[in-house]
């Protein structure tokens, strides 16, 4: 591993994003991530955060067009609600704040107690859940699907539409929008290591896979031997579509979780067109990348989210974060 | 009559414990979770000490409610705000006496755990830290050592049951089998608390 | 590894680069990548292209501002002459061409030959090497210089050169100066493992890293026990510099191998910040992110370039590329 | 005498050398290179086997000429340009002759060496194809057999070599021990045309 303590980890990665980024202001003491610009007179900001390891989710969507702050947490821990509360201070004009909440138990519990603190400060708060994992299946009995890919669909969308000035209820409309016609499917090749533990969470035997795995190196659903690009393709835009049934276009994240080489990303995104194509599915607008990881994780996740005009007019407006830069 | 003094020796016994028992955690929460409870708790409780140490509040409720407030500002995920919201609702259902008694505390640490329960909404059998949580409390009115008894067993008896809440419930069935890590550090809290107990000379 | 077979690992990415990029025209069959726009009149073109897996170079700099196209040959293989000649007649508009040409024994073969070809067929040509690899040292006694992160800094600043207009023997001209005023050093902390053997091309024991290594799993120039992010940023800057000796400011290029983390490089670069300070180093610009990969290795490169205002104003050109954007 | 039929099947019997061999060639790579000699050479001589089949060229000089033209659009690498080079070479000094002597390949042979040497940059002793081509070259002028054995006799010999060309030579001393993957190669090439004769009833 490529660092100096465990402890240190997330510090030293913000000291080196300030570094990076002079376009941002890194409060590396209090960990959190602000578009230099903040507050933004009359708009609304919007607030995400999560554990680390993700990157470069949430702070790589921080500047115009997407998130106005983001929280690290430890690696894979929900960040605490004093991190929160100051980032919404930081960067609400009066117009509100937007939290973009993952669907974990940590991180709904520390979001919901920020909630409530920046409220008595006077900042009107909303908040959205993204919960797009279809693993996650009988959500009675469970936590409830995983937020995972859709979380940079609904922080992009519902970003441009805070950068075009829209209010507060209408920015989290639209947020919860594209949570719920969104739907994603995670496999993974290897396990995760983390700092702390240094070994890997699960383990996967060379010449297995772990279907519909979470991004903290939680188990999956299932595990299979190996199977190829296209089969795995085949299995988890299926099992996005079967709960999703769009009857309208899609967007299309075809993400890595970190390892997987972008040969490979690109090869197997060649798969999930392919199915789609076969099922019938328009693409309106294909992403590919690294973008919601799983530290050195190896293996790949699909989101689907139907949209209408609104929403791809939203997807194509100008953004400029580190890791998500298009138009204008 | 239990002291301000008594309540901090209780955290850091079990800060002392947390240290002892964090890789052990860790690798609980990596069987049916994300390999980080024991790194957790230990940053929190970790602060929770240092916190006591630096201005040392002057009562049991006090003691507690700055304890909760260290963990929900110092640990984060679940267990952050669920310990935290433990401690301070135990805390403040303590009131501001210098001294409580044992059947005072039993009292105010059911609340706490009620607590707990509203906020995350699991119940007993949901295989997490309520299921060595409740049954302490409840065995709390009769002894220390009785609720510790409690708490380990009730950790132990996680072993079989299925997730229902927390990120084990992700994996269904794949979940049975594993002890849960927060009914684990639940008993770690309690039996420290038999521990502060025993050091005093026990039953004060 | 999320491929179907070895064999059509190329040509399954290069079809989903077409999926996921309107906006580039590939050719599949021949593996070129060509700006849609392409030939843009009276612009000097520039192509580069080399073995696959180091994604997102080079295909994903083919852009305006960057690269008017790319050849991608085989994994870790150089690509052939006719690719080359054939990405040659689709960009040049009569301005003539630059080949960007890493400098490995089989990309300047393979280029040269190119060179003679699209020679006789009337496109103007000219060549520049990329050798920035300070790991190599004896370069008399060895094929030279490996061409690794300079790459990138080499096709953005020429790439913006040739789009304001300068002529071919201009943007050669920048094209060397700024491969001249470029240094790289690279550490592998796992090795690499191309989908035609399926198994690691050198083995690395758990616990040690190999310093000084190649983009290609071509061994390092030593091994040692594992070291601190500190300690190897050390390490690596301190070979760049002692090879580099600059003497004004400098772009840095912290460039992660593939697995790594994005949260473990950013906090290397916090590190290489720190030595860089130290030195007295002023760092005009960094760029941080898995830019020249070794498909799934784990580690990270420094690429230091020593720059005047020209080369930063040709850095902070606009650039729309699917890997580099930034402007405009 | 040789003609277009011999230098065909010399072409074709390489390439299912290669194929039978291109694992090991991969593995000799893979530890002072970067691990692809064998599937790069497999691609190019399944090129060669396929192009000579659909288009069978009428004379030994032409044979070479596609084989080597195939090997320079097809491999790619360093071995592409290089055996690409040495074929076509070759094939261009034997002239349009319908047959040739064994004496005038061994000159041949020698120019496409000369040509191979002057392209790459390598000496004898750098520790490359040419380590096995040079002396096969030269043991040509005496019997078939002699070039092969002369050919494996020069890959061999790469083992204690410290490597000065190519990938291998960025391993300085660490590339010595190792034998080099395009001088294996090469021998194979030549033992293929040794078993060609063989199989055509020897020294025609
Ligand atoms: N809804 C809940 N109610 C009560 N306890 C819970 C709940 N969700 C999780 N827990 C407890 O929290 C523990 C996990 O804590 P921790 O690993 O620190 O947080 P995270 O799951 O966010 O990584 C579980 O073992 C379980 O005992
Ligand atoms: N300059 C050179 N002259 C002669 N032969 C060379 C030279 N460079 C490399 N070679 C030969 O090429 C072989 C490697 O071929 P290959 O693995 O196919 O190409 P690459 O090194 O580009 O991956 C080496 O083992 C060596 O014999
Ligand atoms: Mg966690
Ligand atoms: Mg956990
Ligand atoms: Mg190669
Ligand atoms: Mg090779």
């Amino acid at each position: 591993m490529l660092i100096n303590v465990p402890e240190t980890v997330v510090a030293d990665a913000l000291r080196g994003m300030a570094a990076a980024h002079p376009e941002l202001t890194v409060d590396v003491e209090h960990r959190v991530v602000v578009r230099r610009d903040a507050p933004v007179a009359g708009k609304v900001a919007l607030v995400s955060g999560g554990g680390s390891g993700h990157e470069p989710l949430h702070a790589g969507f921080v500047g115009p067009g997407m998130l106005s702050a983001a929280c690290a947490g430890e690696v894979f821990t929900s960040p605490v609600p004093d991190q929160m509360v100051r980032a919404a201070a930081a960067v609400d004009s009066g117009a509100g704040v937007l939290f973009v909440v993952k669907n974990y138990t940590g991180d709904v519990l520390n979001f919901e107690m920020a909630a409530e603190l920046a409220d008595e400060e006077g900042v009107q708060v909303a908040q959205v859940l993204v919960n797009d994992d279809v693993a996650v299946t009988d959500s009675l009995f469970t936590a409830g699907r995983r937020g995972t890919g859709a979380t940079l669909f609904v922080e992009k969308i519902a970003g441009a539409a805070a950068e075009e000035g829209a209010p507060l209820d209408r920015v989290a409309a639209i947020a919860r929008q594209v949570n719920d016609a969104s739907r994603s499917f995670g496999v993974a090749l290897t396990s995760v290591t983390t700092p702390a533990k240094g070994s890997p969470t699960f383990d996967l035997p060379e010449g297995e896979l772990e279907l519909g795995v979470g991004i903290h190196g939680e188990p999956g659903r299932e595990r299979r031997p190996m199977m190829t690009s296209r089969e795995i393709a085949d299995f988890a835009v299926d099992a996005v579509l079967e709960d999703l049934r769009p009857n309208g276009p899609v967007i299309a994240l075809v993400n890595g979780m970190g390892a997987t080489p972008l040969l490979e990303l690109y090869g197997f995104n060649a798969e999930v067109q392919r199915v789609l194509t076969e099922r019938g599915v328009v693409v309106a607008r294909t992403l590919v990348g690294n973008y919601v990881t799983s530290l050195d994780m190896a293996g790949c996740s699909v989101t689907l989210c139907q949209v209408d005009e609104e929403l791809v007019r939203l997807w194509d407006a100008p953004v400029q974060t580190p890791a998500l830069r298009w138009g204008r | 009559m239990l002291d301000a003094d008594f309540f901090r020796r209780w955290m850091t016994t079990t800060a002392a414990a947390v240290d002892r028992e964090a890789e052990h955690l860790t690798e609980l929460d990596s069987a049916i979770g994300d390999a980080d409870h024991g790194s957790n708790l230990q940053r929190g409780f970790t602060a929770v000490s240092a916190a006591l140490e630096e201005e040392p509040p002057q009562t049991p409720g006090a003691v507690l409610m700055l304890a909760g407030r260290q963990l929900i500002s110092t640990v984060g995920g679940a267990s952050g705000p669920l310990y935290g919201t433990l401690l301070r609702r135990t805390g403040k259902a303590l009131g501001d006496a210098a001294t409580v008694t044992v059947a005072e505390l039993a009292q105010a640490l059911g609340s706490g755990v009620a607590a707990v329960a509203q906020l995350g909404g699991a119940q007993a059998g949901d295989k997490t830290m309520l299921d060595a949580l409740l049954p302490a409390a409840e065995a709390l009115g009769t002894s220390f050592e009785a609720a510790r008894d409690a708490a380990r067993e009730g950790a132990l008896a996680t072993v079989p049951l299925q997730a229902r809440k927390g990120r084990a419930s992700y994996l269904g069935e794949r979940s049975i089998g594993h002890q849960d890590p927060g009914a684990t550090s639940a008993a770690l809290l309690i039996a420290a608390l038999a521990e502060t107990d025993g050091a005093a000379g026990g039953a004060v």
